[in-house]
């Protein structure tokens, strides 16, 4: 039952993609666009194709530092999220101090990540982290506080201790939430890593985008951004598809 | 009655206390490491200098809220536009949606290149990339807000006799408000760093310009300077849209 | 499916017909309605005459909303049934507009106050803004909401709302009222209050009203007339003429009478009930 | 052996191209491992500054804007000393169309002239103060990413770099149609592409620095005797970029760093009087706020113990 | 406030004492709880002997949940009440995982299935995961829930929902279960059958339970005494015997002695609630 359905959404996606690419390729030669303004998808594919090693390995490398800073910035955000839950005043002494933070430009101190940790991966992979907890430090927060406080006394009745009211009764609830969050921050987490790369790095796709955009280089560019939509696409829906599988109940109701 | 009043301004207190630390450290170890100015420069520094050179931060601001600003208002055009296109048209929906989602699973930073050749260094490429940026956010709580309607409500509505548009302008539009808000008052933050960081790539003015110049110049205490004040701009636009979604959105 | 169907022919021969009534304002003959593979009514036959009150009870999920859907116009029947409005054959789609309809939940909307959630239908018509507040702002005391026209609906109580809901179904002038579980939601003693209200403003405005309620007492503590529905798919199990006389006292529950009516109908309801409880077991072990 | 290695790092001034050619080969054809250096290459970025990371050790060498951006960081007190000067020449010049309105400097005024303000501003304020011409009396923008408005006559003088800029524009207008205004014809000089190392690096550890300086040399010579198999090297780094492009660039570069003082004296040639003139110069513009100290600022003792052989081209 | 307090005058004198039974399981006696400016209860007594089934009906915000939250150990009465379980004079946070509650609503975990939903209070109590679940499986088909086991509660009805907060609440094993409305959200036929079904069940286990409702028919069909609260502050107004025989049937709701029970407990509920319907007008006003 379930085989043939995601068969027939596969064939589906395939089908859009292949249209898209038709009327891509079609537009294109019939209204004579400029190759400066939107070059042909073949003449993408066949650039990419020229130089796949290239692809390929900014492809993994931007991947390694989206993964890394999303997991460590998952993970931190939720944590800061219990923390920020059961101890108001800490609460309100640093949750403004977060906020304040995400309102600087990352680029404008990604020098100072350079600076501080070097042209390594974890400078990127810092970077990435930097733009992906808050919103899920702010989701867990929300979701944490939407627990029915009768759920809570019903827990409490049983003689639950504050670690049991927690992993059995308030992650779960806020689960939801803060997958809300975590799709936010699969997309979030690339740009980071993109915008990490621009600070002196040889792999990645931000690189590639960066070469192609002060060489003037139109086919280059879109071949990059194509990778990064694959990669961003890709990443999206696998965070996603692990939602679907662990928040099941959300989705029927 | 007395102790609702005490309770937020005891959170205030705590909130001034944690910036009052933040700031302390930062001196401190600023000072106390005699870290240069091109590690991490003093706050103290960072403030005298903001000062020393206001009227080039304030203009930069003002270029860069410009853009912002603008770049915002299409934006939120643009997305409500489509949002309500596709409500009231729903076959628009399977046409507009997966394109839509396609274009913003690219991260904006990405579409930069592109729109810097396109539009040039000037404002209009900064008003293009924060529109892209904001209008996807405003489409996509803007269409989760329309479809949150109550189907026993619009249902009410025809039984009144409304028509497809009564029931978008008296039932689904302020259903839709306070998502719709919501994802405004994200989306500013979003668009004043937006047009920092393609101004840092290539403009003629605005906060990223003067941050790149500071860069090549080494200047730090201005890159802080105007990071401070870029931050500052920020809150503030997020706290006008905050205070105005708080006066619409009364029976919340 | 195209030709008209016989009436459902078990339980409608003991339904008593009105026969000696003036025209009768709604009629429904072999009303079916299907929703795919599932059919919610079937051979339903209802007749109400001006100015009745009529209630509804059935099991859970026996097709009474969608009863309603039907007569208020946002549901068209299979095709093969009669639906007669005002003496006059008509399709469902025709009624929009032309009933006045509460659905199960008050649905006030929160942005308006109470006078503008009053208005709404009015609005919609057409009128203008002041006209139609100056028309609520008169009708608020008789609904117990004297001064109280600024607040919005999270400033009210359960029971307020609910009497705002009403007020704007009043306030649509329409021969028919559909009011579908309206105290649904309310605790019983509130609910008691709002039964005692609605006969007193029921028995002012005379507008005919069609009721659905879960609960028996109400259903004859309110109505002229109880239909009790069969289990889905749903039909008119039988009719009962509620003869207590007006207006009726909250005593009167206790009234030998009374009681004797609510044994006739729980025997009635039982009987069906078991019957969809039965069902909805067995259904929802199927998947 | 790899134990007595010891580790260094370059910090370019950007991307990984034929602009920098040379490294890349003596890192690949292994001349730093020869002398002793286990080097790392790290590219360049936007709003990333090179003379920033090397004066705070996070880079050993730098390849850094110009003489300007050394002036300009020993102006707030970054401790680096230059220990060589890549391009001999100014690396800008001035693009205008052959049948467009401009044919001598002094049509300029009026006009829409583009520019970076990152050191190539003052190339053209020094060439129109020479003229007399007051920078107010133009329309001085800040050039963007692209020559695209100077294609489509939107703009009437741009800035390019003989080795980039002047390629893209090449390629896209019809041959012959350009006219170009050079700094040198009016005695300006500002020498580029400098390399950098810390104060401390250049006390502490001279060996290292003239070993860094011997393999880059050797690199060098090797790029410009094979520049195909530089490019093939440079292209081993950043597989996308264009081949005929970046051939015309290690051309170009040849032609900078075997300009001027280095055609006698060889690679990475400090001279010590266009740098005093620049000096001068900046000095005047108020580029930098007070004189700075050449002798400290650069270093010539290290480009000078290499004997002179090994410097040639 | 220090002081223990007198028990309260009026309503207090109208309610027989039990006295011939054994050892009572619980015993409040003078128990206040004050929220604020809020007088939730005042001066409350009440007594529950073993094995005992105790309804309480009383007017909405009455203070029948306070009552609840205070004997299940989440909330602390004012001091000078008198509070006892099993003999023993307590303070309320000792009762904490010694009663077993059900709240207002069933309050399943969406995220866990039907056995893991009923073994939650086995697992906080630290007993190991796969003994829970063979305890509940056998548990399964006397709560008609056989075959349901591996159902999350978005694909059951509300009252199979009902009947799984029931079974966590049973497996809970204390000698006192307190059930806050539990069928407060079911449709009355629905209700109906969870009551017949309940008896049943209480039947066979033979706990003592306190048992909150809205519906006085529910009250005395259930219950071996039925407590009316008064108005807020909550105190108990009237304790009334229901000496209807068991088992219970349906039909006895209309029987003449169950009407006379419901005509004396619906003035004692009239009157309270009259109370308290004009106090929160009243209340609703000045804001
Ligand atoms: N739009 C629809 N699509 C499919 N099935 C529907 C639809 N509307 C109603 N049904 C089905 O029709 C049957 C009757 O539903 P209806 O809402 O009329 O019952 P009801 O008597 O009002 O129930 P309740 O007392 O619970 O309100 C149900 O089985 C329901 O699942
Ligand atoms: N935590 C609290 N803080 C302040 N007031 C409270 C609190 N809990 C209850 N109250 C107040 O105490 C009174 C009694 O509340 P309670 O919930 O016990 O009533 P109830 O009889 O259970 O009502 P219902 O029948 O509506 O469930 C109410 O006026 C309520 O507003
Ligand atoms: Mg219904
Ligand atoms: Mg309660």
């Amino acid at each position: 039952m379930a085989m043939p359905d995601s068969m027939r959404k596969l064939i589906r996606l395939l089908l859009g993609l292949a249209i898209a690419a038709v009327i891509w390729e079609g537009a294109v030669l019939l209204f004579g666009i400029r190759p400066y303004y939107l070059p042909r998808l073949s003449t993408i594919l066949m650039a990419m194709a020229a130089t796949p090693r290239a692809y390929v390995d900014g492809f993994l490398r931007t991947l390694a530092e989206t993964l890394i800073g999303f997991a460590s910035g998952g993970a931190f955000g939720v944590l800061m999220g219990v923390v920020f839950f059961r101890v108001r005043p800490l609460r309100e002494m640093i949750f403004p101090i977060f906020v304040v933070s995400q309102t600087i430009p990352v680029i404008a101190f990604g020098a100072l990540v350079v600076l501080w940790f070097g042209n390594t991966l974890l400078a990127k992979a810092i970077i990435a982290f930097y733009l992906t907890f808050f919103p899920v430090t702010v989701n867990t927060l929300l979701g944490l506080e939407t627990v029915d406080p009768r759920q809570v006394d019903l827990m409490r009745s049983f003689g639950a201790s504050s670690r049991q009211l927690l992993l059995r009764l308030q992650l779960p609830t806020a689960l939801p939430q803060i997958f809300v969050a975590l799709r936010l921050a699969a997309s979030l987490s690339l740009v980071g890593a993109i915008v990490g790369e621009w600070f002196g790095d040889t792999t990645g796709l931000g690189v590639l985008l960066l070469q192609a955009m002060f060489t003037e280089n139109v086919v280059a560019i879109w071949a990059a951004l194509l990778a990064a939509a694959l990669l961003g696409t890709g990443f999206y829906a696998v965070v996603a598809a692990v939602e679907r599988r662990l928040v099941f109940w959300n989705a029927e109701q | 009655m007395s102790r609702a009043l005490a309770s937020p301004s005891l959170a205030v207190q705590r909130g001034i206390l944690g910036a009052v630390l933040l700031v302390a450290c930062w001196e401190g170890a600023a000072r106390g490491l005699h870290l240069p100015a091109y590690v991490l420069p003093a706050v103290s520094d960072i403030l005298a200098g903001l000062w020393s050179k206001r009227v080039t931060l304030i203009d930069a601001a003002g270029y860069t809220l410009l853009e912002a600003l603008v770049g915002y208002g299409l934006g939120c055009l643009i997305g409500i536009g489509l949002a309500v296109a596709i409500a009231l048209v729903p076959a628009l929906r399977s046409a507009i949606l997966p394109f839509a989602t396609a274009i913003n699973s690219v991260p904006v930073v990405g579409y930069s290149p592109l729109i810097l050749l396109w539009f040039g260094i000037g404002v209009s490429s900064k008003i293009v990339m924060v529109a892209m940026a904001v209008s996807f956010t405003i489409l996509l709580s803007m269409l989760a807000g329309l479809d949150r309607v109550d189907r026993r409500a619009v249902d009410l509505m025809k039984s009144f006799g409304a028509s497809r548009f009564g029931v978008l302008w008296r039932l689904r539009l302020p259903t839709a408000l306070p998502l719709l808000l919501s994802g405004m008052r994200v989306s500013t933050v979003r668009s004043v760093i937006v047009a920092i960081v393609t101004e840092m790539l290539g403009a003629q003015g605005g906060l990223g310009w003067v941050i790149y110049q500071a860069v090549l110049q080494i200047d730090f205490v201005q890159v802080w300077a105007a990071i401070f004040v870029a931050s500052a701009a920020s809150l503030a636009f997020f706290g006008l849209i905050g205070f105005l979604e708080r006066k619409i959105l009364f029976w919340t | 499916m195209q030709a008209a169907r016989l009436p459902h022919p078990g339980p409608a021969t003991e339904a008593p017909q009105a026969q000696s009534k003036p025209e009768p304002l709604l009629e429904l003959r072999a009303i079916n309605k299907t929703f795919g593979a599932v059919a919610a009514l079937s051979g339903l036959q209802a007749t109400i005459a001006p100015g009745e009150f009529v209630t509804v009870v059935g099991p859970s999920g026996c097709g009474k909303s969608t009863l309603f859907n039907i007569v208020a116009g946002l549901e068209e029947p299979d095709a093969g049934g009669i639906l007669r409005f005002e003496g006059n054959s008509c399709h469902s789609a025709d009624l929009l507009g032309r009933v006045s309809f509460m659905p199960q939940r008050d649905l006030l909307f929160p942005w308006r106050n109470v006078v503008d959630n009053a208005i709404l239908a009015l609005e919609v018509e057409g009128m203008r803004r002041d006209q139609a507040r100056a028309k609520a702002l008169k009708m608020l005391p008789e609904f117990g909401l004297a001064g109280f026209e600024k607040q919005y609906p999270n400033q009210l109580s359960g029971g307020m709302r609910q009497r705002v809901a009403l007020m704007r179904t009043f306030l649509f002038e329409r021969d028919l009222m559909l009011l579908d579980e309206p105290f649904g939601a309310l605790d019983a003693l509130t609910r008691a209050m709002m039964q005692r209200w609605l006969l007193d403003v029921w028995q002012k405005y005379r507008r005919t009203i069609l009721f659905i309620t879960h609960d028996v007492d109400e259903a004859i503590f309110l109505g002229d007339r109880v239909l009790v529905m069969t289990a889905r798919p749903g039909a008119v199990k039988l009719e009962q003429v509620v003869d207590l006389p007006r207006p009726r006292r909250p005593e009167i529950v206790t009234s030998p009478e009374f009681v004797r009516l609510k044994r006739t109908l729980l025997d009635a309801i039982e009987e069906e009930s078991m019957k969809s409880f039965q069902s909805s077991i067995a259904q929802e072990k199927t998947p | 052996p790899a134990a007595e290695l010891q580790k260094a790092s370059l910090r370019l001034k950007w991307l990984p191209q034929a602009q920098f050619a040379g490294f890349y080969v003596a890192a690949a054809k292994g001349y730093y491992k020869a002398e002793g250096i286990d080097l790392t290459i790290n590219p360049g970025g936007p709003n990333l500054l090179t003379e920033n990371l090397v004066a705070t050790g996070a880079d050993t060498f730098g390849l850094s804007g110009g003489t300007d951006s050394v002036f300009a960081a020993r102006d707030k007190g970054l401790p680096i000393v230059c220990i060589g000067v890549s391009h001999q020449i100014t690396p800008f010049i001035f693009v205008t169309r052959k049948d467009g309105p401009v044919k001598t400097i002094q049509d300029f005024k009026g006009k829409t002239v583009t520019t970076w303000f990152t050191g190539a501003n003052h190339v053209l304020n020094g060439m129109l103060a020479k003229e007399g011409i007051k920078p107010d009396e133009l329309k001085i923008q800040p050039q963007q990413v692209s020559v695209t408005p100077f294609v489509d006559g939107n703009v009437d003088v741009i800035t390019a770099t003989y080795y980039n800029e002047f390629y893209t524009i090449q390629s896209r207008m019809p041959k012959d149609s350009l006219k170009t205004f050079v700094a040198e014809d009016y005695g300006i000089t500002f020498p580029r592409d400098t390399l950098i190392v810390a104060e401390a690096t250049a006390k502490e550890k001279p060996e290292l620095v003239k070993a860094f300086l011997r393999a880059s040399l050797k690199g060098w010579k090797d790029a410009f005797s094979d520049p195909k198999g530089a490019v093939d090297t440079v292209m081993a780094t950043a597989p996308t970029l264009d081949r005929a492009q970046q051939e015309f660039m290690l051309t170009e570069v040849k032609r900078l760093m075997t300009a001027g003082a280095a055609a006698k004296n060889g690679l990475f040639w400090i001279d010590t009087d266009a740098v005093k003139t620049a000096h001068d110069f900046f000095l005047k513009y108020g580029v930098i706020s007070k004189p700075v100290d050449l002798a400290a600022a650069y270093d010539a003792s290290f480009i000078q113990s290499i004997p002179a052989a090994d410097r040639l081209p």
